[in-house]
């Protein structure tokens, strides 16, 4: 407690000192707390609007609504529940650690369920769902601290959990083809018709003939619940770039990335169309509402031009060289993990450079 | 089909990345665990991993390919080669080759380059008990590796080895700002962390093809 | 006898070597996917520990300081060695099954740390309880994390099936991150009873 | 603590020697055991696919020296074993040899005297992931091998089409569902069972 108020504080004067007032308290906090405060204030500029993690968080829900809107209009009423299930498990799971710690629930799980429930097929059974939600929140969050702490995406931590777990029960082939469902249960009995993905497709390269890039823009497609309209997933990913929600820093350097190890790798072999990659699977979603969460992303700028070509390599790598079809949850937890080191690694640079100007 | 026929690349690139020693055999957690509390140590003691491993891998491997196991030493007269059953020693002898090693190592840096020796001295008699190092002896016994590809994958266990340290250390500096329960700072913390890099580098299974 | 009871039972609780001392936490984690190999992984720390700290005892009087950890080393070397030989000519099944993680024990530092750290400066019996306690200490935390892993991963418990027909068991506990998990946790549970009086 | 006043040199070289001839010792003790144990567990492997149960050790041994004739080719290794029952030939039983994700995979396969039908698969040796790759080796999934019919009904030795493929995409008769969650072991099984196959097919065409 006396330690988060600590951290915030500290925030706080910063806001005051600086005509760039921070983007929201948390992101200032470790950034804080990473740089010894003399550095940080000339080099975190791009931050300039004063933003409470409640208005974050309402952003982000705003930009996320229409994709679950969509979602719950072409898979049913699963898309809702699931929702709620991911809120009520997380508020169980949350209320527990809070108690422990005597603080208060943080509102930041509003964006975390959401998060949950696009990052899996409605196919999910409820208590896979359930399992990936308490493994994420605890391992991927609690025992870090709470929210603002974590060094990896919370949901991706669960995600993987029960993708290495039960494979079969959230694999690709389990995708079912989107149809009018508002009102319905989602039931696998019922709704036998899967559909392979546009992503296995690219992968086997049988592309149908009439699935033009236009066509993977507008249309809804089979995959995961958040996966359904690229179109939705831009407009609400441009308004987090817009409302300066998001730094853009790492959206374009994974675009950057994945378009350099796409070329490379397609010097030895044939590698599906790049902008058809962009589009289908999850790349959009964990581009602009994964990767780019400021906690776990590096806190230096050219860090996260760094973080975000990474990311994109590793997203065209995992789906081209392994026997993975998707392959952002991997890549978005990897870049996750290599953050710390790359800012360790930029800040070394610039003390030696500023070293050698003195 | 034997594994002669896997390329020393191969069996590099899937050292680090696919079977990590560490992250896929779990060996040199202990060293692991204390040295990624510092950035500059886990660098030091993943640069001498690296250099040791591949090196002693490569002594090894001769010597037990050359000395200790059945029929290596058929040339002797008299069928003497054939009764002397010297693979037992296999275990003593490797980590002899490994400590001898760290040994000359150290003194000749010591002699002629003062500056690795600082840099790495301290971390260097720390490598006979990292478990990595005869680890990778033992499958490279096991999984009848050729000379090339032993090295390759003492040179590839090494920097996968590396890579790992490199990432929690710079994973534990952040982690010092976070409040972590008390139970968990330390060992604790460390281990989730290290199962979230175990989970993410599964991805890289099947990377290699090695048919 | 009080003082030799305590001798044993202090390794195996109060200074877990796994968990305070951080020792020998590799083959922990490797061989813990099934209970059986759990238990001969742990049989074989506990017999090489306790001959280990016999034979260092019985060496203490004519071993010079210069060259004690060559010795030390020897001595646990040669048991292990015995160790898997035995393993291999009478348990043959289970020697594959453990691969090399029966030689790894020559690194494993509990060995060579309790040989340091008491053998040395303690007379046969005391290092012999010693050497048991801490064996059993090890073997413990190791069957422990065994039967979560095999029973939630796999569904089984020393091969038969517990879980019920149609769960699927969590693969992921099964390959290498469950371990990871799994020994976190119980690091932090044993710390949290630890600390509470 | 007192220094003793043993030279240290005659300490290392005194326990150097009782640990080499301690070692040694139980090495020309249990040296004949370990072998046995290997060729043991080779010979059990053998005495199951053709279908015998009930054997002791020691009788399995007898039963494989006394009913497997084995072949080797020119570099030595064992090509095959012939099993002779009254004096026909009830099997024959080849060695498989292939790569799986982390290391060799080794094996028997036995087929009928015809040389067309698969009797059975076993696994000897792998270095699969437990839980996933390592099922390989499990008996439901060697079972779906028994009984395979693997050369066409118009008797032409043509392509092999046998394959083991993903788990639950299996088509017609000659493809085999995986495992699922262990491509890459799957794809080392796959090709060692189609590199056996090949040399199968070559005995075929070479006759009786």
């Amino acid at each position: 407690m006396r330690f988060l108020a600590r951290l915030l504080d500290r925030a706080g004067e910063r806001v005051k000192k600086s005509p760039a007032a921070p983007l929201y308290p948390l992101v200032e906090a470790v950034n804080a707390a990473l740089f010894s405060p003399d550095e940080t204030a000339s080099r975190a500029p791009f931050i300039r609007d004063a933003l409470s993690t409640k208005r974050f968080v309402i952003a982000v829900v705003i930009a996320l609504f229409p994709v679950l809107a969509l979602a719950t209009w072409f898979y049913g009423l699963k898309v809702p529940v699931m929702l709620l299930v991911a809120y009520g498990t997380g508020a169980v799971v949350e209320s527990v650690f809070a108690w422990f710690r005597g603080e208060h629930i943080h509102e930041g799980f509003l964006v975390t369920g959401i998060l949950m429930v696009l990052i899996f097929p409605v196919t999910t059974p409820l208590w896979v769902f359930v399992i990936a939600t308490v493994f994420g929140i605890v391992f991927g969050k609690e025992v870090f601290g709470g929210v603002g702490q974590n060094p990896v995406n919370p949901a991706l931590v669960g995600r993987m959990f029960v993708f290495l777990s039960w494979p079969a029960l959230v694999a690709p082939s389990a995708y079912p083809e989107p149809a009018y469902r508002l009102f319905e249960w989602y039931s696998p009995a019922a709704d036998a018709v899967t559909a392979a993905t546009p992503l296995l497709q690219l992968k086997t390269g049988v592309l149908p003939p009439d699935a033009s890039l236009l066509q993977l823009l507008w249309q809804v497609k089979p995959g995961c619940i958040g996966e359904l309209s690229s179109g939705l997933l831009i407009l609400g990913g441009l308004y987090l770039v817009f409302v300066r929600v998001v730094n853009f820093r790492i959206p374009l350097g994974m675009l950057a990335g994945s378009a350099l190890a796409s070329g490379l790798l397609g010097l030895f072999r044939p590698m599906p169309d790049l902008v058809g990659a962009w589009l289908s699977g999850g790349f959009l979603l964990g581009m602009f509402f994964m990767a780019t969460d400021p906690v776990t992303v590096p806190a230096t700028r050219v860090g996260k031009w760094i973080a975000g070509l990474l990311c994109g390599l590793l997203v065209v790598i995992i789906r081209a060289l392994t026997p993975l079809v998707e392959g952002v949850m991997f890549a978005v937890v990897l870049m996750n993990l290599a953050s710390p080191l790359i800012d360790e690694g930029v800040r070394a640079l610039q003390r030696r450079k500023e070293a050698d100007h003195a | 089909m034997n594994p002669g026929d896997i390329s020393p690349l191969t069996i590099l690139i899937a050292a680090i990345f696919t079977n990590n020693i560490l992250l896929s055999n779990y060996l040199g957690m202990c060293s692991f665990i204390a040295l990624s509390r510092r950035l500059d140590t886990a660098v030091g003691m993943g640069l001498a991993v690296t250099f040791v491993s591949t090196f002693t891998t490569a002594l090894n491997w001769v010597i037990y390919h050359r000395v200790l196991a059945r029929g290596a030493l058929s040339f002797l007269p008299g069928g003497l080669g054939d009764r002397i059953q010297l693979e037992i020693f296999a275990l003593i002898v490797f980590i002899a080759v490994i400590a001898a090693f760290v040994q000359v190592v150290e003194m000749v840096l010591e002699r002629f380059s003062p500056a690795m020796h600082q840099a790495l001295g301290l971390f260097l008699p720390l490598i006979t008990v990292n478990c990595a190092i005869l680890g990778v002896a033992l499958f490279m016994v096991i999984r009848g590796y050729g000379f090339f590809q032993a090295v390759a994958y003492g040179f590839g266990s090494g920097l996968g080895w590396l890579l790992a340290v490199l990432l929690m250390a710079g994973l534990r500096r952040r982690l010092r700002f976070s409040t972590v329960p008390r139970g968990l700072e330390g060992v604790g913390i460390t281990l989730i962390v290290t199962g979230i890099m175990a989970m993410a580098f599964m991805a890289f299974a099947g990377m290699v093809r090695i048919q | 006898m009080n003082r030799h009871l305590a001798t044993l039972v202090t390794p195996i609780w109060k200074e877990n070597p796994i968990f305070f001392h951080v020792l020998g936490i590799c083959s922990a984690l490797a061989v813990t996917t099934r209970v059986s190999n759990a238990l001969v992984m742990g049989a074989a720390v506990t017999c090489t520990a306790a001959a280990t700290g016999v034979f260092v005892s019985l060496l203490r009087p004519v071993v010079q300081r210069s060259v004690r950890l060559v010795v030390e080393m020897l001595v646990i070397a040669t048991f292990v060695i015995l160790f898997d030989v035995m393993l291999k000519a009478f348990w043959y099944d289970m020697s594959r099954q453990l691969g090399p993680y029966v030689g790894l024990i020559v690194t494993n530092c509990i060995l060579l740390g309790r040989a340091e750290a008491f053998a040395l400066k303690n007379p046969v019996l005391p290092s012999l309880l010693d050497g048991v306690g801490s064996g059993l200490g090890y073997s413990w935390v190791l069957v422990v994390v065994a039967i979560f892993r095999e029973s939630l991963g796999a569904g089984t418990l020393l091969g038969l099936r517990v879980l019920p027909e149609g769960a699927a068991p969590a693969q992921a506990l099964f390959l290498p991150p469950g371990a990871f998990f799994l020994m976190g946790l119980l690091v932090w549970g044993l710390h949290a009873v630890r600390r509470r009086p | 603590m007192r220094e003793p006043r043993v030279p240290a040199a005659v300490i290392v070289g005194a326990v150097v020697l009782a640990c080499g001839a301690l070692l040694l010792g139980a090495n020309l003790w249990l040296a004949d055991r370990v072998a046995r144990n290997v060729r043991l567990a080779q010979v059990r492997l053998l005495v199951e696919l053709v279908g015998v149960t009930g054997l002791s050790d020691a009788e399995m041994e007898r039963f494989v020296a006394d009913n497997l004739r084995e072949e080797k080719d020119d570099a030595g290794r064992v090509r095959r074993w012939v099993y002779l029952r009254e004096s026909t030939v009830g099997a024959v039983l080849y060695p498989m040899e292939g790569r799986g994700l982390w290391g060799p995979i080794h094996g028997v396969m036995a087929v009928n005297p015809e040389l067309d039908t698969i009797l059975g698969v076993r696994i000897s040796r792998h270095e699969e992931t437990p839980g996933l790759g390592a099922e390989i080796e499990a008996a439901w999934f060697l079972r779906r091998f028994e009984g395979l019919r693997f050369v066409s009904d118009d008797e032409t030795c043509g392509p092999l089409e046998l394959h083991v493929v993903k788990a639950g995409t299996a088509k017609g008769p000659l493809e085999v569902d995986g495992i699922s969650g262990a491509t890459e072991t799957i794809r080392g099984f796959d090709a060692m069972l189609g590199r056996t196959l090949h040399e199968v097919l070559g005995d075929r065409r070479a006759g009786p």
